[in-house]
């Protein structure tokens, strides 16, 4: 159970390599840059199987998305710190 | 009079290259200057309606909007980029009064300025 | 649960800073204890002579209210000298530390967050 | 011919500056008159409070040299005040500027070169 | 005649985008990072047929690599000086 | 004793941070912590003998070396990385005593420590 936040663009090589380290029961967590990848509809096939993907809303919405283009679900800070609480380690 | 491309490519929400893009652009009407900011990659998310560093507490890309009304600062977009991000036409602000322009066009288009400035 | 959050680019330039914070907040009123440890160029964000336009965020004024609602606010001191900031002109509430700090900020913290530059 | 060349990024963190002042330097040894613009977090490089470590270089220092050499170092002011940094702080032979100046040097400069951030 | 300087890595969609802007008799001079893209043996066919590719040597140099590994000329900063001579134009 | 891994990933001659993650790296010894240095993406580049920021006028990654050897500090480097730049063993500086990884057992590697922070 670990929380792995990605905050650079897909464009950036590191996101994309952040993405695959995750192993299933983890957490994939989108900022800043990195909630770009949610407007991809294939997004869970780049991750292993069982890794959960979400987004950050407040970064999500103020690039001038609506929820609905998210292929994957949007939590807001509140939603971070839970999962802070949830996964006992972070990788960031 | 001279004429300077100014090129904003990184995110809009995430950093401020767009409002300091913008902020060069406007100073150079004080010479014999006529610039033009064309958006790329990335940046073509500032051009839509809803898109509001303001929301996280950053500064807001609408300061611009006064500025770009009065000078009429010409605003080009990569056709390609906006497709990328799905971004229509009716979901572009019109303050910007953007023009599109083609990635194929690119080259031609940027080697009439006497200076190209990327941010 | 003892929360830390490491912020590596310069503020304005980048939402980092402005991420910190919100997280820091969020963080506080669920009741957890919070660090904010300012690598690099981040520690531009804690020096009280910055003057930004009136109607951009004041972001060593943010930090300063974060100190006073109990986050623990560090400062690399190396980074700091390297960036021409003397230790007087941070804002109250912000310590100069450094890596030893930073080393105990990683063995106490349950959870350690870093905005990577 | 006249050659700017622009710095939009941090010193030190980056090689943009240490690129800046090899080119400044080879301009002048080849008779060019060369402006320096710093923009941004660059305008930290022309901080005389910097305190780098003994074995690193002193980009305010070398600065200062180039523009005893004859290189006009020209500061955003805006940019500086949203790094806490204030005038008499900037080193010898710099000018807080902003704007203006740089759509004069784009202006009159023969050759522009912007190390893009 | 444009000289187009590209300083950031390949791994950085901007880098690639800049190469596509050359026409032919520009010059791209590849500084920083940028260097990275000289030990692509098929750098040639990425941009416009008659554009001329260099590498800063300085920058090439100090990340670890002989002169060889390079696949296009290399100049010292001399030579990137004789290039804002040679070329009216500068895109950057 | 709890273990931390510091990632760097950017390339070093470009910037300051492989100097500063192992400075940060270094740091951990003074707390009942064990760091490891990995080398990813472009950061790969350091461990060849004749890379040399020094060069540039910029800080020399070769300060590490008496703390590495000092502390026996684990640099790991990601094999298909030092592939992609062509590295051969003969071609990496010895001080760094450069472990080598598979992209592959990259997430079981990062799991297994206690905190992971990247650079």
């Amino acid at each position: 159970m670990t929380l792995i936040v990605v905050k650079k663009s897909p464009e950036n090589g590191i996101s994309n390599r952040l993405l695959k380290v995750a192993l299933p029961s983890d957490t994939i967590l989108l900022v800043q840059d990195g909630v770009l990848f949610a407007m991809d509809k294939d997004l869970e096939s780049k991750v292993t199987q069982g890794v959960k993907l979400v987004a950050l809303k407040e970064d999500f919405l103020a690039r001038g998305f609506s929820e609905a283009d998210s292929s994957i679900p949007l939590v807001d800070y509140n939603g971070w710190v839970e999962l802070l609480e949830q996964n006992d380690k972070v990788i960031s | 009079m001279k004429s300077v491309l100014f090129v904003a490519y990184q995110s809009p929400a995430g950093s401020i290259w767009i409002n300091e893009t913008f902020r060069s652009a406007f100073g150079m009407y004080g010479e014999e200057l006529e610039p033009v900011v064309l958006f790329m990659g990335e940046a073509v998310l500032a051009v839509r309606a809803n898109c509001k560093p303001e929301q996280l507490g950053c500064l807001p890309l609408s300061i611009t909007f006064k500025y770009i009304a009065r000078y009429k600062t010409k605003v080009v977009a990569v056709n390609e980029d906006l497709e990328r991000f799905a971004i229509a036409e009716d979901g572009i602000e019109p303050s910007w009064n953007v023009t599109r322009i083609s990635e194929s066009e690119l080259p031609d288009f940027m080697h009439a300025f006497d200076k190209v400035v990327f941010f | 649960m003892n929360i830390t959050i490491q912020v590596n680019v310069p503020p304005y330039t980048n939402e980092d800073m402005d991420t910190a914070m919100h997280l820091a907040d969020a963080c506080l009123k669920k009741g957890h204890k919070v660090s904010i440890f300012l690598f690099a160029d981040s520690v531009l964000a804690a020096n009280k002579q910055v003057k930004p336009m009136r109607i951009d965020r004041n972001i060593p004024v943010k930090i300063q209210e974060l100190a006073s609602k109990g986050v623990a606010m560090n400062i690399c001191g190396l980074c700091a000298e390297y960036r021409g900031l003397t230790q007087g002109t941070n804002v109250d509430g912000s310590v100069f530390s450094g890596v030893p700090e930073m080393a105990s900020l990683v063995f106490t913290s349950d959870r350690y967050v870093s905005l990577m530059p």
